[in-house]
């Protein structure tokens, strides 16, 4: 085989190149709009998990507050603060972070939480995933003032959450971080709906 | 006592020995000379059909490198040379020179040498040479051969270990005639300069020790009893022991000043320079419980076995093999109707209870303790997972060639596998490789050859048929310009 | 430093390429029968990841964010990766043709070896800086001819074992692998 | 007269893999009886449920691939996968925890690659393993020491799973380390806690002790040799001790490391196991000095608080290579 | 996105001179394969020698399991050194005799030198008119030679090893 | 290379089945195979692409330089992909979600520019489209046994998360195969799909020399 000339091949390149990058490009354009679509509409649903939807009337997405370590979206109803999601993240896994979706009322009572992502041991840690387990769902309507704080805590720890059966460190990560986080919406409240 | 060191692996056997007098055989009718010697070495026969040969005579020459001259062990008539069943693990025939005794052991004159310090060292080698002498340990390397060593030689061993289990014919020797093999050992130190000469025998043999010490009174040689591991006796391990030395793969002990050998061979070489008779006898082992009444026996060279074994009670009934040299080396007989050579130290009629019975193999379970136990620091289990998925280069790559075949890691084995068997088909199937690549290379060459000659013939043809025609061309054109020029 | 560490042991052990994400497996499973060529391998591997790496890392940063081309970030990196492969091969072939001709067939499959597009795409979605691309890159080839190697070793000694017939192969291999992948999840947590 | 002709040696070896198999299950009846002791029934029933799949399971692969049943049962290797497997799991596991993981370390580990001698995973560590990760609740659930149960109470734990008892389990002492400092506690603390006993775990030094007995029972038998035995002790000691030198307040003392969770019984028993380990002195050593270190790297910053089986399939799948590695280039080399 | 493509081409054309600055020379590969092969020069693969098979393997032209003498051990090594996968000797080709040379029945032999040519080694000695011999230890066992001799006088034996070549073979697995 | 339409789906399905044979494009196979429904999905992907791709490379050889011709292949393959991506992104965003970096990673399934280099590159446009159409299919074949293995294996469901590819109405075509069952976790993490796929193929093995 005798090589044909370099600008031959790239003449080559470029030209197949310009082809079907072309073509990518139309379809791009054509699936834009749904693809942004499907992106928001995802992260909207999400948050929804923790905040029913007829509860705020404004646009969550664009209504969001980055405090370290939070990211914080804000909900309102007719421009009144009513909730805020948290999405928070603690290191005190079984295996590493655990990152959580809390959403919490102006008040002070957890809405749900959701996990979104975590390490934690298959068949042991991971009943905290609501596809798992409803352990998750025992958050929802607890509020930081109705319980003592040395009731923000697993069982084990002589608190009123149950942990789940071999696992303790992740449930009581996640109920610490819970705690935590509701700690700091009540003492950051101004500064979060400013 | 001179300062010892140990090998690496090694086993301690039962040592199953008994140390007789020598007993002396009776002249067979027949006696029997493989032409076949070392690995592929022939000698070549030197007498026909029909000529009548004494005792001591010459009847096959050393015309090949590593061969050794062939003595008739007593005189007679040669009946034949033709294929004959041989002492070798193939169980084929090759063939043999057939002496028929006459009885009468009529011998050519001897040719006795007082002093030996009188003749050249060279002299002295070629009188062995000629002597026909050759390791009576087990190879049967050509004596002379080794000891013309190209470099300084400061140790000569006389290797009278005798590890293998049941065998006591050097033992016996030492035991009868102590004196003649220190002489031996004596002018082979002489034949070498070596400093020093050892003399080593295992540390179970008391009487032996005994005799020796006496004979070398005298003498400046070292007796040394070395520890009853097998094999001691192999020549690395011994050579190790005494020396410390560890003599490489793939380099001879005399490259390392070291020349070690047989007691067996000691005598014999006094036989030959001192007394000038050539080898045509040894001192041979023939024991088991198979055997009705074993002894040490001065056997001609070339006696069958089927009468030896006669001249001991025959068979006892349970007799299962026999073997030719000691149950971890030697080779299992198909058949007594084989005639004893230089290199027979043993003959060992096995019997049921002494034989391993024949469990079969179980898959090997790396448990190393096959290399645990091996004096070439080998890793045997790997040889053999090489071997038996038929990864010869692997072989190659963890030295299968260092293997002495000595066993050990063979009866240590608890999955039973037959590794040494193992061994010898993975050496013998790279041979047979290199051997295939050698006759492919030839083949090459010349189909090269050929072509380069056809294809130069038939360059020539056209040039000369070009040049016949330029020819052709020349006459016509000189023809037709005659025409013209006629007209 | 301790970051990178950290980055550099989980992507050769704890995220381990091929026994945990599942990247590579046709040059891993194709590759490994004899030893030697699997350490031949895991070096040009090594070669090609570890640049593959850097410059998709370059392309992305400096050409395709400023022209907000990102949707076409697949293309463009599988090209500079072949355009780095078809390299390493011709390189290859002039100084060394026999290593050349014992990867023959898989030398132009690194192209398409999950691995080099994964490290790219990687890189991408975890957001990985310039150092920690590099990082991640070695770490990653790293990985991979670790396991390459350790899996020939294992093979090799497989090749020579009584294994019932259907099982014999790609089987074998399979199931070897999986059982090192699962001696690999003892590593979790470690990073 | 004609012979039967061989190869030689001829001399009848003198040992077999069906003794050595033996001599081994002798050798763990210590720590059987410990665990008896300290347990009740319920380990003999683990031990009875996984021998009866281990037998039956080579039986049935045996004559799927048509050969001797047998010569291969009775060499006696299944049973001591069965064996170390039982004494490796929860006592008061159900009885298809001890099925399944016998039955994955018999066929998937042992019998797929051709059966003994062939498997270069221990069969015993990746059954454990296995379960471990299918399982991971039934695995972590330990009988509490010194809670001795009836046959009948533990028949009913065993099969149908629906006894309850106060303080039936717990967790192993490594893993209840693990869970204390996670929470910041400090060593100290741990050490007074009703699990602790005199150095280890409380019931586990006893049963690492008769591990110790057992093992050296093989070393006298010269079943096994010292080098995997020793390098997986110090590789384990010495990295233990520095850590403990350097920062008392969160690492363990390498007695501790030493008698705790299976560190004696993987010295003795499951490292040397000798078809998956490697084969020359040297690379025994390597070996075993690796399975030591991976202990000690993965109780200290990995997830399993054990580690003893991660760290010797580890080390099993690199025994190939440390073998090609290190083979002895004996004599030629040192020219 | 023409300035993506515009990249594009130059990367193309830096490959363009690589492939061409960089091209190798010659090709080994048929030595390598050429050692492998037995050199029995028999033709059987349907190529005129071992030579010109190896150039046809080179070239992709022919499969690796074309050569009958050197069976499945020769496929073994010709697959290991291509690294492509084995397979068995293609029967097409013929199959693996046990290793024989020729012998030529003397007293049968007439003398025609008809079986010269063809032998690719030469390892037929003779005259017109006069009797032959096959050198065993040069003949290849091609029996390119047995078809041309119109007495039929030439026979192949089989290659039995002496005592002294004897090798042990396993009787085991 | 027999080139008959029999031969050609043979080959793809069975005798030559890129996944279960020629060990090609393992990554996604192992990947994506947990529940038959990522399964599913992949398939359809993969062999659309390869048909495609077969399709594209077949009808442009001619024009192709011998020594360039691999980076176009991938060019093309990559351009197949970012199409199906995008359309897979508008239209089944959390299929595509679910499928990860696997999506993109199509275009480095080695099974697909093999199919190019070996066959699409020597052969017509129909043939190369059935070639790709029965290799896809053959490797979407076992991908489905995988994941449907590995489902029942792991959590004792088979078709969970159906809506993911059919839709809302899909959301109950889960079946419980084993009631009560724990599930084992080993065959959904990765030691379970090597292990799973080289049971499959050994299988495939025992079946074949039986036939
Ligand atoms: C291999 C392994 C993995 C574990 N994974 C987790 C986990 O992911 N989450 C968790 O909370 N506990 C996990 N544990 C259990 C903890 O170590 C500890 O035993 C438990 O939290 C204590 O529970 P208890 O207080 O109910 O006894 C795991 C244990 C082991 C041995
Ligand atoms: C091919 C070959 C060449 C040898 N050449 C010499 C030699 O030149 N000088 C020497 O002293 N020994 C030589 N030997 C002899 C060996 O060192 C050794 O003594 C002999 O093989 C007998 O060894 P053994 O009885 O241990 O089996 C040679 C051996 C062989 C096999
Ligand atoms: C394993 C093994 C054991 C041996 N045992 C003895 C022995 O006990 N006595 C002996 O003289 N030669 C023995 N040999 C042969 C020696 O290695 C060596 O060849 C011999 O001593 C050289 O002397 P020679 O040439 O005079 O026979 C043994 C060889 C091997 C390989
Ligand atoms: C010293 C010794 C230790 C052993 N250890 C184990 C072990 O840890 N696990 C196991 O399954 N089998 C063990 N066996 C049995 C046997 O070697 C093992 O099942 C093989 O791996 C089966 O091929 C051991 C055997 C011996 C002799
Ligand atoms: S002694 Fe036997 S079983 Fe043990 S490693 Fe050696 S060959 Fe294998
Ligand atoms: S027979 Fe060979 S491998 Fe075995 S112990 Fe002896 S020297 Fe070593
Ligand atoms: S068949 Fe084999 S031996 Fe005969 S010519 Fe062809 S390559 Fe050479
Ligand atoms: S003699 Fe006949 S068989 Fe032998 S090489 Fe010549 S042609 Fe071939
Ligand atoms: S599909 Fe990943 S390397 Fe082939």
């Amino acid at each position: 085989m005798k090589p044909s000339s370099p600008a031959n091949a790239a003449l080559h390149i470029g030209l197949f190149s310009f082809m079907i990058v072309g073509l990518v490009t139309l379809v791009f354009h054509a699936t834009k709009d749904k693809i942004a679509n499907n992106e928001r509409q995802t992260l909207i649903s999400s948050l929804q998990t923790v905040l029913p939807q007829d509860s705020y009337d404004n646009d969550l997405l664009n209504d969001v507050i980055k405090i370290q370590p939070y990211t914080i979206y804000r909900a309102r109803k007719t421009n009144q603060p009513i909730a805020a999601i948290f999405i928070s993240t603690t290191p005190h896994g079984y295996n590493g972070d655990i990152r959580l979706l809390i959403g919490i009322n102006i008040d002070g009572k957890i809405t749900a939480i959701r996990v979104l992502k975590h390490k934690e041991t298959p068949g042991l840690g991971d009943k905290i995933e609501i596809k798992k387990s409803d352990w998750v769902l025992g958050f929802k309507h607890k509020s930081l003032s109705d319980m003592s704080s040395a009731q923000w805590a697993v069982k084990q720890d002589g608190g009123s959450f149950d942990q789940f059966t071999g696992a303790t460190i992740t449930p009581r990560a996640i109920v610490n971080e819970v705690k935590k986080t509701g700690l700091f919406f009540q003492q950051n409240q101004q500064v979060i709906f400013q | 006592m001179i300062k010892q060191w140990k090998f690496p692996g090694g086993i301690a056997l039962g040592d199953h020995k008994q140390t007789t007098e020598i007993r002396d055989t009776a002249l067979p009718a027949e006696l029997i000379y493989p032409l076949l010697q070392r690995s592929d070495c022939y000698a070549t026969a030197t007498v026909y059909p029909g000529e009548r040969v004494l005792k001591g005579q010459v009847i096959a020459t050393q015309k090949k490198p590593l061969t050794t001259p062939v003595h008739a062990a007593s005189s007679g008539v040669i009946k034949e040379i033709a294929p004959h069943l041989i002492a070798h693990p193939s169980g084929l025939t090759d063939s043999c020179i057939v002496i028929e005794t006459d009885g009468l052991d009529e011998a050519l004159p001897a040719n006795p040498c007082l002093d030996y310090h009188l003749e050249t060292a060279e002299n002295l080698r070629i009188k062995i040479a000629q002597a026909g002498i050759v390791g009576l340990g087990g190879a049967a390397f050509p004596t002379a051969e080794k000891l013309q060593a190209l470099q300084p030689i400061h140790t000569l061993i006389i290797n009278g270990a005798e590890c293998e289990p049941y065998i006591s014919c050097d033992a016996s020797l030492i035991g009868s005639h102590a004196q003649q093999v220190v002489q031996g050992a004596l002018i082979m130190q002489y034949i070498l300069q070596a400093e020093r000469c050892i003399i080593a025998i295992e540390n179970n043999m008391p009487a032996t020790l005994q005799a020796l010490h006496e004979a070398t009174s005298q003498e400046s040689i070292q007796i040394v009893s070395v520890p009853a591991i097998y094999p001691t006796g192999g020549e690395k391990q011994l050579i190790k022991v005494l020396t410390g030395k560890k003599i490489p793969a793939n380099s001879l002990p005399t490259d390392h000043g070291v020349v070690c050998q047989n007691v067996g061979t000691a005598f014999a070489v006094y036989q030959a320079i001192i007394q000038g008779i050539p080898l045509t006898e040894r001192i041979i082992t023939i024991t088991g419980k198979g055997i009705n009444h074993p002894g040490n026996l001065r056997v001609k060279i070339g006696t069958p076995i089927k009468y030896l074994i006669e001249q001991c009670g025959g068979y006892s009934q349970n007799i299962q093999r026999l073997i030719m040299g000691g149950p971890m080396m030697g080779i299992a007989l198909s058949s007594d109707d084989i005639a004893v050579i230089k290199a027979t130290n043993c003959l060992l009629g096995m019997t049921n209870n002494e034989l391993a019975e024949s469990q079969s193999a179980m898959p090997c379970i790396r448990c190393g303790d096959c290399s645990t136990v091996c004096p070439a620091e080998l890793l045997p289990q790997q040889l053999y997972w090489y071997g038996r998925s038929g990864q010869l280069e692997q072989c190659q790559d963890y030295q299968l060639f260092d293997c002495i075949e000595c066993g050990c890691c063979d009866i240590v084995c608890p999955s039973h596998i037959p590794l040494v068997q193992s061994f010898r088909s993975s050496k013998g199937e790279l041979i047979i490789k290199e051997k295939q690549a050698a006759q492919a290379q030839l083949a090459k060459k010349r189909y090269q050859n050929q072509q380069q000659r056809r294809e130069k013939e038939q360059q020539d043809k056209i040039a000369k048929a070009a040049k016949r025609q330029a020819a052709i061309d020349k006459i016509k054109a000189a023809a037709a310009k005659r025409k013209t020029q006629g007209v | 430093m301790k970051h990178y560490l950290l980055l550099l042991i989980s992507t050769i052990l704890v995220n381990n390429f091929v026994l945990v994400r599942f990247l590579g497996l046709c040059p891993f499973l194709g590759v490994s029968r004899k030893l030697k060529s699997a350490v031949g391998m895991g070096l040009a591997t090594t070669f090609v990841l570890t640049l593959a790496s850097v410059s998709s890392y370059l392309l992305y940063q400096y050409l395709l964010l400023p022209l907000d081309l990102q949707y076409l970030r697949t293309i463009s990196f599988i090209v500079v990766i072949a355009v780095v492969v078809q390299l390493t091969e011709i390189l290859m072939h002039k100084f060394s043709p026999l290593l050349h001709r014992k990867l023959g067939l898989y030398l132009p499959l690194i192209t398409t070896n999950c691995a080099v597009l994964g490290v790219a795409l990687i890189n991408l979605q975890q957001a990985h800086g310039f150092i920690e691309s590099i990082v991640f890159g070695v770490g990653t080839a790293l990985g991979f001819t670790l396991v390459l190697v350790l899996f020939a070793a294992l093979r090799e000694r497989i090749d020579a074992a009584d294994v019932p017939a259907p099982f014999r192969g790609a089987s074998i291999g399979l199931i070897t692998a999986g059982l090192m992948s699962m001696a690999f999840m003892g590593f979790i947590g470690l990073a | 007269m004609q012979f039967s002709t061989s190869c030689s040696p001829f001399t009848p070896a003198n040992t077999s893999v069906n003794q050595l198999m033996r001599q081994v299950l002798i050798a763990l009846l210590p720590a059987l009886g410990t665990m008896f002791w300290l347990f009740g029934y319920t380990v003999l029933l683990q031990l009875l449920l996984s021998s009866i799949t281990a037998l039956l399971a080579e039986a049935l692969c045996l004559w799927l691939r048509k050969r001797p049943i047998k010569v291969h049962l009775f060499d006696l290797s299944a049973l001591i996968t069965a064996a170390l497997l039982a004494l490796a799991i929860p006592t008061i596991a159900p009885w298809w925890i001890s099925v399944s993981g016998t039955l994955f370390a018999i066929i998937i580990a042992k019998q797929v690659y051709g059966g003994l001698g062939y498997n270069p995973f221990n069969p015993a560590m990746a059954g454990y393993v296995f379960l471990l990760i299918s399982f991971p609740q039934q695995m972590t659930a330990w009988q509490s020491p010194f809670l001795f149960l009836p046959l009948s109470d533990s028949l009913q734990l065993i099969f149908s799973g629906h006894l309850v008892i106060d303080g039936l389990s717990s967790a192993t002492i490594l893993d209840h380390i693990k869970t204390q400092l996670s929470l910041g506690l400090s060593l100290t603390g741990i050490q007074s806690s009703a699990l602790f006993g005199n150095i280890a775990g409380k019931g586990w030094e006893l049963i690492s002790l008769a591990y110790l007995l057992g093992g050296l029972w093989l070393l006298y038998r010269k079943v096994i040799s010292s080098h995997i035995p020793v390098a997986v002790l110090s590789g384990l000691a010495i990295p233990t001790s520095i850590h403990y030198l350097l920062d008392t307040g969160s690492a363990n003392s390498a007695l501790f490391q030493l008698l705790s969770g299976a560190s004696l019984c993987a010295a003795f028993f499951i490292a040397t196991d000798p078809v998956s380990a490697a084969t020359s002195n040297s690379g025994r050593l390597i070996y075993g000095i690796l399975i030591g270190l991976l202990i000690y790297i993965i109780r200290t910053w990995g997830g399993y608080p054990d580690a003893i089986a991660f760290a010797v399939l580890l080390a099993n799948l690199s025994a190939p290579a440390i073998d090609f590695y290190t083979h002895p280039k004996p004599l030629k080399q040192q020219l | 996105m023409l300035f993506l493509c515009v990249f594009f081409a130059l990367l193309g054309l830096g490959l363009g001179y690589a492939a061409r600055y960089l091209k190798v020379q010659g090709e080994p590969l048929v030595e390598q394969i050429d050692a492998l092969l037995p050199q029995t020069q028999c033709g059987q693969c349907k190529y005129p020698g071992c030579r010109p098979y190896a150039q046809a393997i080179v070239d992709e032209t022919a499969e690796i399991n074309q050569c009958p003498p050197g069976g499945e051990e020769t496929i073994a090594a010709l697959a290991n050194l291509l690294g492509v996968a084995t397979q068995p000797l293609n029967a097409e080709f013929g199959e693996t005799n046990a290793p024989a040379v020729a012998f030529i029945i003397e007293q049968d032999c007439i003398g025609c030198v008809k079986c010269i040519p063809p032998c690719p080694v030469d390892a037929i000695l003779g005259a017109s008119k006069q009797m032959h011999t096959v050198i065993a230890s040069e003949c290849t066992g091609c029996e390119l030679c047995i078809a041309p001799c119109p007495v039929d006088c030439i026979i192949m034996r089989p290659l039995a090893p002496p005592p002294g070549q004897w090798q042990w073979t396993t009787h085991h697995d | 290379m027999a080139n008959n339409t029999q031969t050609i789906i043979r080959n793809g399905l069975w005798q030559n089945n890129q996944a279960l044979v020629a060990l090609l494009g393992l990554c996604p196979l192992l990947a994506v195979s947990n529940t038959v429904i990522n399964s599913l999905g992949l398939g359809i992907a993969t062999t659309l692409t390869l048909v495609l791709s077969n399709g594209l490379v077949s009808s442009l050889r001619r024009y192709i330089l011998p020594e360039i011709r691999l980076p176009l292949f991938v060019l093309m393959i990559a351009g197949i992909v970012t199409i199906i991506e995008l359309l897979m992104n508008a239209w089944f965003y959390e299929l595509y979600k679910t499928l990860g970096i696997f999506i993109p990673l199509i275009v480095t399934n080695c099974a697909i520019i093999g199919r190019a280099e070996v066959f699409a590159s020597k052969n017509r446009i129909l043939p190369s489209l059935i070639d790709g159409l029965a290799m896809g299919l053959g490797f979407s074949f076992a991908l489905l046994l995988l994941g449907a293995f590995r489902e029942v294996l792991g959590a004792g469901t088979l078709f969970s998360q159906a809506d993911l590819l059919f839709g809302e109405a899909a959301s109950h075509w889960q079946i419980n195969v084993f009631d009560d069952y724990s599930g084992m976790l080993l065959a959904l993490l990765p030691p379970g799909a090597f292990i799973a796929l080289g049971l499959l193929v050994a299988a495939k093995n025992a079946i074949s020399s039986k036939l």
